[in-house]
């Protein structure tokens, strides 16, 4: 327990003085991950601690993108302060309508029902003039008011306290009576119903909750890339954050950050010129290579590594 | 005649064109065990299901102390003082046995809202959750991961999830399945100490153990009862032992 | 451990600057995916051009940086800023994906980066995008379907459909069409969709059976051209109704479609038997150097570095004179193996648009389609 | 649309959903018997289309015989393929958490199309169609139907007709299905159930390489052509129950009807309707078409 507080204090310590020593490319790349690690962390609520599979968590992620830019276009000038909430609420509320009829499904028609509604959010930005079609739109500008977020510093600061509130709300989420009945819903959620729990609600409030974070990952990427593209809510999106979770290790809310920074940090150093020279443009084979090693390896993801360790270390001592 | 908890009055249950459960009526008075025993696919287990509002009858009415509980909802019955095993573990094997009974005893007060509140802080949940492991004997195992019981343990363990929701009925699907004869021994002395102010409903095959701690005991054959009684009514009836106990 | 050497390796990478003595090109090119022969045709035609010149542009010695895009807008912008933030290159030169087009626009535009995109056609990059550092060396989407246009019409056919993917390419080059085509007197009766990347054309073929046009334009490109060419000759629609298309319905295809392509027209910029001594010498050195004939894309590329060749020649080397840069570049001519073209006031090629029809592997030339027709480059404020 | 249009279009519908129903076949039996959620089935797919085109000359040069010997080739191959995958990658995920299975099907997809760009190309290629099958019917006035779509078709059929007779009637098929409901049983039968697994992911192989292979002539093989049809698949498998070959035909044929005729007569809406189609179905009925015991 210590020493998981430890390491979290370590990342969000590092995280808050990597901008002392990073350029301004430095400052892009880890922005780009603390956002792949709060969309991770929503996802993570799901899967990790309600063992509900969603694959299209795109979606959410996407309609945050999507509301930020359509707010902005639609009303000049507008203030962060109810311009992020508003596209959180977007996104949540998507989430709720979504959860509502899919939350009647299990397991794998679960995990296609969400599919199904992620799609249909994408076709809807992708085939109608609603935002900007196929190619995508830009956000008129950068929200200046009452945080200038065209500073990169500021930028990075927001991201970075979205991340730690994030983190936070949640690591409180699932101590409380609400998290931990999430938890048994995942262990078992026929004897959750015996015992009294009405489980839908608790499943409905964990996807809405859940689509909400995706929705504010949404807002911040939107805001960093100052435009949006229908591709933001494809399935491969869906797929490649079920994956971070998966590579960090389900069930840990550090899994879901160590997960984010991995399959970056992968993805840097396969695609890198300087180590691989001119088959860097293969760089695919050597992240699924790695990918297919750590399923193979790894039981329990990259958060179990320390526990395989300590296992072989006691193992040779005996 | 103390007073009756659970009643229910022509339970049926069809699937497709089998009757699993046919016109059952049945009544738990407090304090009282009630055994149902009957061959395999007798559809006892279905009526444990019936009963506790897991599966949608047919047919018919349950009350649940002197109220029509039939169009609610399994939480909902378990909530006004229902509980119940499972014939296989149903145990959190993840937890320990202490978070095992505290989330069992958090139904009754879920306070779901106060998500900033550690789960612990409820002191009342706590309470419950550790008198349910006493009564049920695991207090020494509190701490340990529930995956790592015995058992025997393991079905003790049920019985404290169920005690922890406080409930006036008890239904108890097989809670001696696959018991050596000492857990056997131990499970019957905590049942018995179990029996006063509640009701009990015991789905058992262990003919022994049911013929010795029963009050009544209810045969059924087919989905369909074919004699309730007394324990010495029912060894003597006639159809009973044809039906069932000829086979021994 | 792993995750510390990753993070210094990242570290590294974030924070290395280099001497500035070298001209740093960043190829933003797809490497993998569906583009990805593209992305190297593309690459090829820009060295070759550069080697061509001793390696050297304006004095300067080149050095690549090369990302894949994976033509993702999702990871454009992230892309494009490693090329800007990271290694401070001193011009872009990308890419075929139009929605990744997009995002490195709007990049070039907030930084000033030199920006030359190669391929993708999305009309805004010349138009409400377009910057004084931003160059296109390929077309509108707009362009080949205007030029289409005015040829079907002038053959007299006067009831046209036209199908393609339900994307931003396709409805831009159906509009430059219709508006071609509708001036010359013909009606688009019908515009069939089918949804970005579906190739189950068979019940789209059967409306255009039962609504008998006199002609069909299309818009597809890659695996769909192919299968499309293909399914419409099975259907036996090609002996009964002509099918026109925007070039790249049978560029770098050719050889999957085999004969079933075989008399097709189709417009575009290049055509493969110019036969012109400019094209001629280019196409040598080109199979010389790669053992492959060049393509389109190839000669996108090769026309990217010529135009960056000649604003650099203007502001010798510096690329921080931006303005001088771009008066340069739009008053030259550039000599581009598909013919001499200059760039409009939107930076967009004011070109020749070749008809051409499809002669067993090549795209021989007709004759000119559309002669120096430009892009109206619509919301475009410079 | 007139009734002879009409008709032509449910041929296409019909033949579309027969396409669909052979890609998918395969992954409904990994899927179905194994709880194996197979994201490489597309790759599969993928592979057997290159092998469609790239080993019809090497197959030509060594045993004559064209497409047909190219595909019994091509159909060993994607057995011992799929038999060393299991064997090297899936065997020890078993008794895993489902998401790992997932994680290292996602990381062959990588594998695959890389290896698939390194050993080939990316360009875009034609595979020929037979000789044997080269022909077309008219149909209606100005259109004709190629031979081959009917030979297409007609493989599917048979595919399905072959896989419902050995999953129903023989002693391997009652083992193959005992085992996907009850593992511990069919172990304590005396049955290697290892060995089981391995035929039944070869086999669900061996039928996605099959399905590349046939619908290369039709398709062309282009890379990233594995991915489109994964999504499609999988909704092919789940509309009709996971693991039921009688509703993953269902199935194919709904989703080949709800597109055919969505093109023609909603255009703006033809993408949306199957995930519409899917959503709809799950809601009424949240086990699919055929729910399997």
């Amino acid at each position: 327990m210590f020493s998981r507080l430890v390491f979290v204090g370590l990342v969000f310590a590092g995280l808050a003085l990597w901008p002392l020593v990073a350029g301004a490319y430095g400052l892009d790349l880890v922005i780009k991950i603390m956002i792949a690690a709060i969309f991770a962390l929503s996802l993570e609520l799901l899967v990790g601690a309600t063992g509900l599979v969603c694959f299209g968590q795109a979606a959410f992620f996407g309609i945050g993108a999507y509301a930020a830019a359509l707010l902005m276009a639609r009303f000049d000038g507008a203030a962060l302060w109810w311009l992020l909430p508003a596209a959180v609420l977007c996104a949540g509320l998507y989430a709720l309508a979504v959860g509502a009829l899919s939350l009647r499904t299990r397991g794998v028609y679960f995990i296609m029902v969400t599919l199904a509604f992620a799609q249909m959010a994408y076709y809807v930005v992708h085939d109608t003039p609603l935002g900007g079609g196929t190619d995508g739109i830009y956000l008129p500008g950068v929200p200046t008011a009452p945080l200038d977020l065209g500073k990169p510093l500021v930028f990075y600061g927001l991201t970075l306290a979205s991340l730690a509130l994030v983190f936070g709300v949640l690591g409180l989420l699932l101590r409380s009576p609400f998290g931990r009945a999430l938890a048994g819903i995942k262990a078992n959620e026929q004897r959750m119903r015996a015992t009294g729990f009405s489980t839908y609600p608790y499943k409905l409030a964990a996807f809405a909750v859940s689509g909400a974070i995706a929705g504010l990952a949404g807002f911040l990427f939107a805001v960093k890339d100052g435009f949006v593209n229908p591709e933001l809510l494809a399935w491969h999106q869906s797929g490649s954050v079920l994956i971070m979770i998966i590579l960090g290790g389900l069930g840990h809310l550090r899994g879901a950050l160590i997960g984010a920074f991995a399959l970056a940090l992968l993805e840097e150093f396969f695609k890198s010129e300087a180590v691989w020279g001119s088959f860097a443009k293969h760089w695919h084979l050597g992240l699924g290579l790695t990918i297919i090693l750590s399923a193979a390896l790894l039981p329990k993801g990259l958060v179990g590594i320390p526990q395989l360790w300590r296992d072989r270390l006691e193992a040779r001592g005996e | 005649m103390s007073e009756v908890l659970l009643r229910c009055e022509r339970l049926t249950r069809r699937w497709g064109g089998i009757v699993a459960v046919n016109e059952v009526s049945l009544a738990l008075a407090s304090g009282e065990v009630h055994a149902v025993i009957g061959t395999n696919g007798a559809g006892k287990s279905t009526l444990i299901n019936l009963l506790s509002g897991e599966i949608a009858p047919s047919a018919g009415v349950v009350e649940l102390l002197g109220q029509d509980v039939s169009a609610w909802s399994q939480p909902r019955r378990a909530r006004a003082g229902l509980g119940r095993s499972y014939q296989r573990n149903t145990i959190y094997p993840g937890f320990s046995v202490f978070e095992n009974c505290r989330l069992a005893a958090q139904a009754r007060r879920p306070r779901a809202w106060r998500w900033w509140q550690s789960a612990l802080a409820c002191e009342q949940t706590n309470e419950a959750a550790r008198a349910a492991a006493q009564r049920a004997g695991l207090t020494d195992l509190l701490d340990r991961s529930a995956g790592l019981l015995s058992h025997g343990q393991k079905r003790q363990l049920e019985i404290a999830m169920c005690l922890a929701t406080a409930p006036r009925v008890l239904l108890l699907d097989e809670p001696l399945a696959g018991m050596g004869a000492e857990e056997t021994e131990r499970m019957l002395a905590l049942l018995a100490e179990l029996r006063a102010g509640q009701a009990m409903l015991l789905v058992e095959h262990d003919m022994d153990a049911v013929f010795r701690i029963a009050d009544r005991i209810t045969v059924m054959v087919n989905g369909a009862v074919i004699a309730s009684g007394a324990p010495d009514a029912v060894r003597a009836n006639a159809d009973v032992q044809a039906a069932y106990l000829g086979g021994h | 451990m792993k995750l510390a050497t990753l993070a210094l390796a990242a570290l590294a990478l974030a924070t290395g600057a280099d001497a500035q003595t070298k001209l740093k090109v960043g190829l933003m090119l797809p490497a993998t995916g569906t583009y990805a022969a593209l992305g190297t045709a593309i690459d090829n035609g820009f060295k070759l051009f550069v080697t061509e010149q001793g390696g050297r542009i304006a004095g300067r010695e080149i050095e690549y940086v090369r990302v894949d895009d994976e033509s993702d807008p999702a990871k454009a912008t992230d892309n494009v800023n490693k090329l800007i933030k990271r290694d401070n290159v001193d011009v872009i030169v990308g890419t075929v994906h139009s929605g990744v087009a997009m995002a490195m626009a709007k990049a070039a535009k907030d930084s000033g980066t030199l920006l030359i995109v190669p391929n993708a056609g999305a009309d805004a990059v010349t138009g409400p995008m377009c910057a004084p550092n931003i160059f296109r060396s390929s077309f509108s989407n707009w362009q080949p379907g205007y030029a289409m246009g005015e040829v079907v019409a002038k053959k007299g056919h006067k009831k046209v459909v036209t199908i393609t993917w339900k994307y931003a390419a396709g409805d831009e080059s159906v509009r430059g069409f219709k508006e071609a085509f509708e001036k010359g007197g013909g009606t688009v009766v019908k515009e069939l969709n089918l949804p970005f990347p579906n190739v189950e054309f068979q019940a789209l073929l059967t409306e255009i059976a039962a609504t008998k046009p006199d002609a069909v334009y299309t818009f597809f490109a890659g695996g769909g051209a192919v299968k499309f060419v293909k399914d419409y000759a099975a259907a036996g629609l090609k002996k009964n109704i002509p099918l026109y298309g925007a070039g790249f319905i049978t560029d770098g295809t050719l050889e999957a479609q085999g004969a079933d392509a075989a008399g097709l027209f189709t417009t575009l910029h290049y055509a493969d038997s110019l036969n012109t001594p400019r094209d001629n010498a280019f196409r040598l050195s080109y199979a010389k150097t790669y053992k492959l004939q060049p393509d389109v894309y190839a000669v996108q590329g090769y026309d990217a570095a010529q135009i960056l060749a000649i604003g650099l020649a203007a502001v010798k080397g510096d690329v921080s004179k931006k303005a001088e840069f771009a008066a340069a570049v739009e008053k030259a001519k550039i000599d581009s193996p598909r013919g001499p073209f200059t760039l409009s006031k939107s930076h967009n090629p004011v070109q020749d648009f070749y008809l051409r029809e499809v002669s067993g592997k090549e795209n021989k030339l007709v004759g000119v389609a559309s002669k120096a027709l430009a892009d109206p480059g619509k919301g475009c404020r410079m | 649309m007139d009734f002879a249009s009409f008709l032509i279009q449910c041929l296409n519908a019909l033949q579309y959903g027969l396409l669909l129903f052979l890609v998918a076949s395969g992954l409904t039996l990994i899927f179905g018997i194994m709880g194996v959620i197979n994201l490489a089935h597309g790759s599969f797919y993928m592979i057997g289309a290159y092998m469609a085109y790239a080993l019809a000359p090497i197959v030509e040069s060594t045993f004559g015989g064209g497409f047909f010997s190219t595909l019994v080739v091509g159909l060993v191959l994607s057995v011992l393929l799929g038999y060393l995958l299991e064997w090297a990658f899936f065997s020890f995920l078993y008794e895993r958490e489902h998401l790992q299975q997932v994680l290292m099907t996602y990381g062959l997809i990588l594998v695959f199309e890389e290896l698939r760009s390194i050993l080939v190309d990316d360009q875009v290629h034609g595979v020929a169609v037979p000789p044997l099958l080269a022909g077309s019917l008219p149909l209606g006035e100005l259109m004709s139907y190629p031979v081959y779509r009917l030979f297409v078709s007609g493989v599917c059929l048979l595919l399905a007709a072959g896989m419902y007779l050995v999953l129903t009637r023989t002693r391997l098929g009652m083992m193959i299905r005992a085992g996907a409901s009850n593992r511990e049983m069919v172990q304590s039968l005396g049955i290697d159930i290892k060995f089981l697994y391995r035929l039944v992911f070869a086999a669900g192989v061996a039928i996605a390489v099959l399905a590349g292979m046939v619908a290369a002539p039709v398709s062309s093989v282009y890379p990233g052509m594995g991915n489109t049809v994964l999504i499609v698949c999988f909704v092919v498998v789940v509309i009709g129950g996971i693991g039921s070959i009688r509703g993953a035909l269902l199935a194919a044929l709904l989703i080949g009807i709800v597109d055919t005729f969505g093109k023609v007569l909603l255009p703006s809406a033809a993408g949306v309707l199957v995930y519409v189609l899917m959503a709809l179905i799950l809601l009424w009925r949240p086990d699919g078409l055929f729910k399997v015991a």
